[in-house]
């Protein structure tokens, strides 16, 4: 089942969502060759910046918890990962980052020069004091971020939401009316905090982290359903997929495509594979195409 | 059921302490750990930090980590003392492969000795076992088997003046033939067993190591090439060794950072 | 282990959360008997509301979702129940909930008239289209209904938090500034939507419900977390706890007491009787007071 | 493992429907539910409502529920055809009590036959079985069980004019010794068969109602005295009928306002 997907041509619905893996451009080969239709980069931010300490990643059995703290070489330090994605034969998403308006339009503004298939600017990371988080919740704060990036790059925009915003619907319009292609969501829930009862300690360094996995799907759905009554522009949902009925369900509630984190680790880095084949096998069992099913749970009244 | 330690932290006190040398010291703790040798721990020591380790020592209701003191964790790591607490997740990773009749050599560089220690003992007495070091202050281990050790260091100051390959090139010249070679220790000591197992057709494992957060495949910190070391290794078997090109040449600062492996490695197994 | 909780003595830090079975003094008096220290009445509303159509309560194995849309027969029109309350032997929370200002405190101060030990008000319920959830989320508003409330009211009062405000801990400052005498947190979390693929329905006749139960507890611990560092008063701390140990890492957050909810499903009636035990067990095993570890997770720096 | 039921709906197609009377309306499912008689399902009907009910056929991969119409729910759910689509969940609460030597009576009123129906297949050949309903239409499963049945009605429409208690006392003072009885039906008869048992000494069980919500005692909805009915019940043995004071008495409305049973069951098994 090919997409269209604003102008480009996927091999199917599968995202791959940022921060998973993708650190380089073998490795974003590997889970496109294991059926990912299109993969995300690791946020790209302004500046080096080492992430936070360990722990930052830690499972909880129905979902994990995580504060890695956007670690990126930054988009200055990247040149022989640009050189080697630009030789890339599939579709990529470059996710950025910044501190400021400013910030997300001089690093999307560079490495929209680097020819990803498309940018997505993580306006929603909750895992740093100062980055990301504080534009997502507000609608102004969101549409400012959004049209200032919209101006100075050459390819299709995404905007990557948090559903920690009061009204997610209304932060999705503003970022359409800014000039968004796509929205992307959702980012981690929380954030939340485990304590080690022993040392009497939070098991994150930076103590608090995003709730990321299976436990977070029904967030992720009304989050994605909310954002499809409020726009036009098409969704990637994410947050807690991990099975073709997963992603069908999301798909109902007005997704175009299904993304897919914390899932690599529930069921290997072929996950993509075995959804798309478990989401194929749904639709012929019930004569629907991809299409047939996209916003299905919007009824009436 | 199984308990499941592979999620969050179990908090384990230390039980004894082993001063190796300067340099290394094992803790041993009390706990039934599931584990197949070559694979590894994440160590939190609470308000410090979080790293990845190999299983020094194996039996039914305890098990051990060697560290050897470099940085900021691993000498905190060498002063805990027993009872102190630490956490611990895992195991991780698939560990070596083993079959019990083949007739094997092992070779193991500096602290790279550590994840061998409970291969070895696995194995057959026909194993040929080559260890080698900087200096005698690095040799771990030196009374712990009852295998034959080949042994060397750069100085001479233990054993033979010299290196593991040369130990190898010279028992397979000598006529022995190896269904297989296991090796560890710094990543171009490892690259060049490769290669001379390559050159004579044997199967080689070798047990890679990068910066790690996870230790379950998903934050991508440790990929190497297209494989995921935490995951997919850390023992990495020859066919897959070919097609890992970042195998000694690059790999991934904290930040992402792809760097050649002389800026990575500098502190690693000196 | 009896606890001091403002003024009163309670046989341990147990506490039933409200909407759970609280129907009628009977059913008050069984939870009691099976080990919980102090226990809440289902919220009390302005007016007789049958909430919604079933279904309005699904378990996912890791927590359930809940949209019952606060049914309550009205403050008005719970004689009998007063009456049988009236002999209670046991500590009771009375919550409440308006759709104003005026209505919280005119249900407030009815119900402040039958004496139950303790008020609560419930300015954090996701379910009902008008009421609650909009105070918690906004310090101002919250500062308002709780001054308010306090003026009318002659025993404590609790106020209890919703997760979906941006900063918890500014909420409940505010409600500590206009008089709250304990913080209750978490409501439940969300809210969420689980969207039946077969019939492309949502599942919950609401369509959306709160979640609750095991996954909920990271996001209630760093809202305890958060309150305990903004606030002097008093935390009963809730969401997800289910184990001894869960209860004591609600404590070390910042929770005086460790309400529960969803865990009688998953452990029984009796789930208070055995957190207590564990409890009592673990801080014996670590020669530590019930008080000892009130707030130790918050180290310096 | 086996497969968890009692979560999330499981989506059914209707199999097979079966028209009892003009009031009832038995549906057919092909699915292998686990089930102890007694125990009910929640059944969601999309879009409309859901409720519980008692499954009234039951075999390794079949079983059915029995619908009597009565309000918006109940009267949807006796039109719904073939391949037509309801959730479930379940099944909640205990069943019944069985030993299978022993001789017991059942005591069937109205609608109150469905939960019974299961039960009194699992029951030995000496059971007295005792069905009353208002008139014939309301007697259900007129032909089902090769057990002999004693019927009554309140019109004399089917069988004997007069009360399922009258029987209930005739066989017993004709001399028939019974080690249980077991009951369903309107409350006030179950409530009047369990005082003719307490009288004789006659250990009883009976299946309650209540409004339910959540099927498994977390919401409070249908809460009786001390019992959860759901979760407690449905069914309850004599020494906790004892104990509940609301048993014949109260129950709560949606709203959670308590009322007296008149009010709440006028609509109930009529
Ligand atoms: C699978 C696996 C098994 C291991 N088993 C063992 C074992 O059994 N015993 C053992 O002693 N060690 C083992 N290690 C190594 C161990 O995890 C630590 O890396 C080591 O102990 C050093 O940690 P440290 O924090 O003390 O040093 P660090 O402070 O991390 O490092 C010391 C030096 O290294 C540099 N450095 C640190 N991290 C990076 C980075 N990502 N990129 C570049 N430079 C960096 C620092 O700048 C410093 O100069 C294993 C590693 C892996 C992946
Ligand atoms: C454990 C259990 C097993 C059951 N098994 C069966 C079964 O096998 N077969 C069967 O037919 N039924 C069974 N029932 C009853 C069933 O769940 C429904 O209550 C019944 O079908 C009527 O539902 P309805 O929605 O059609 O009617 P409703 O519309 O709910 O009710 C019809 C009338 O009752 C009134 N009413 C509804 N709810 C309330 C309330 N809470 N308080 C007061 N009045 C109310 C309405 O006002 C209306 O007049 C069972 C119930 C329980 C608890
Ligand atoms: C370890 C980890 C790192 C993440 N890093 C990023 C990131 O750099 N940028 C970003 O936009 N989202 C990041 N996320 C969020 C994911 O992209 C995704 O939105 C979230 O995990 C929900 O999807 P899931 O439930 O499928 O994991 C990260 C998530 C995890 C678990
Ligand atoms: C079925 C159900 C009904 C609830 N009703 C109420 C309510 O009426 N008032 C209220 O303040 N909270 C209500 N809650 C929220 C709980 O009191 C509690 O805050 C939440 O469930 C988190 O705790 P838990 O994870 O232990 O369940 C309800 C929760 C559930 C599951
Ligand atoms: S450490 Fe996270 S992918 Fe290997
Ligand atoms: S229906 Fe919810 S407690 Fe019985």
């Amino acid at each position: 089942m090919t997409i269209q997907f604003l102008g480009k041509t996927l091999k199917n619905p599968m995202v791959l969502a940022s921060g998973i893996l993708g650190n380089s451009r073998d490795i974003l080969e590997r889970v496109h060759e294991n059926g990912c239709g299109l993969v995300t980069m690791k946020s790209i931010g302004p500046e080096p910046r080492d992430g936070h300490k360990n722990p930052t990643v830690i499972d909880l059995g129905h979902g994990m918890i995580n504060a890695v703290g956007l670690p990126s070489p930054g988009y200055l330090n990247m040149e022989n990962e640009w050189e080697d994605l630009e030789k890339r034969e599939f579709p990529l998403i470059a996710s950025v980052y910044g501190g400021s308006v400013k910030e997300y339009r001089m690093v999307a503004e560079f490495v929209s020069s680097k020819n990803p298939d498309f940018i997505e600017i993580n306006i929603s990371c909750p895992n740093s004091e100062k980055h990301g988080m504080i534009f997502g919740i507000n609608p102004q704060s969101s549409h400012d971020v959004v049209s200032a990036v919209k101006k100075v790059i050459n390819v299709p925009l995404i905007v990557k939401l948090t559903p920690q915003a009061p009204d997610i619907g209304d932060v999705a319009r503003a970022c359409e009316d800014a000039g968004a292609d796509a929205i992307c969501a959702i980012n981690t829930v929380g954030p939340g905090m485990v304590i080690d009862i022993e040392s009497k300690m939070p098991v994150l360094a930076f103590k608090k982290g995003g709730l990321s996995g299976p436990m977070i799907k029904p967030v992720a759905v009304r989050c994605v359903f909310d954002i499809y009554k409020a726009v036009k522009i098409p969704i990637i949902g994410l947050g807690g997929i991990t099975t073709g009925e997963d992603a069908i369900e999301m798909i109902m509630a007005g997704a175009s495509l299904a993304g897919i984190g914390s899932a690599v680790r529930y069921r290997g880095i072929d996950v993509f594979q075995k959804v798309t084949r478990e989401m194929e096998a749904w639709l012929s069992d019930h004569h629907y195409s991809h299409e047939d099913i996209i916003g299905a749970a919007h009824k009436e009244g | 059921m199984k308990p499941i330690t592979d999620q969050r932290h179990i908090m384990l006190r230390v039980a004894e302490k082993q001063i190796e040398s300067q340099e290394f010291a094992t803790l041993f703790f009390n706990y039934a750990l599931p584990f197949k040798p070559g694979q590894f721990i994440m160590v939190w020591i609470p308000d410090i930090d979080e790293k990845p380790y190999t299983i020094s020592y194996h039996s039914k209701d305890r098990f051990a980590i060697t560290i050897e003191a470099k940085g900021i964790f691993s000498q905190k790591a060498i002063t805990l003392e027993k009872d102190d607490l630490v956490g611990i997740r895992g195991p991780f990773g698939n560990g070596f492969n083993i079959k019990s009749d083949d007739t094997v050599a092992v070779v193991a560089g500096g602290c790279g000795m550590a994840p061998l220690a409970t291969l070895v003992e696995k194995l057959n007495k026909n194993t040929t076992f080559i260890h080698g070091a900087k200096s005698k202050e690095y040799i771990l281990y030196p009374d712990r088997f009852d295998l034959d050790r080949l042994f060397c260091t750069d100085d001479g100051s233990f054993g033979r003046k010299g290196f593991v390959t040369e130990l190898l090139e010279n028992e397979i010249a000598s006529g022995k033939s190896f269904d297989r070679v296991y090796t560890c220790g710094p990543e171009i000591m490892m690259y060049h067993i490769f290669n001379i197992c390559e050159k004579h057709h044997i199967p080689c494992q070798v047990s890679l190591e990068r910066y790690m957060r996870c230790g379950f495949g998903v934050c991508g910190a440790c990929v190497c090439g297209k494989q995921v070391v935490c995951k997919d290794g850390p023992v990495f078997d020859s066919s897959a060794l070919r097609g890992i090109k970042d195998f000694n040449t690059k790999a991934l600062l904290k930040s992402g950072k792809d760097v050649n492996l002389a800026q990575y490695f500098s502190w690693r197994c000196k």
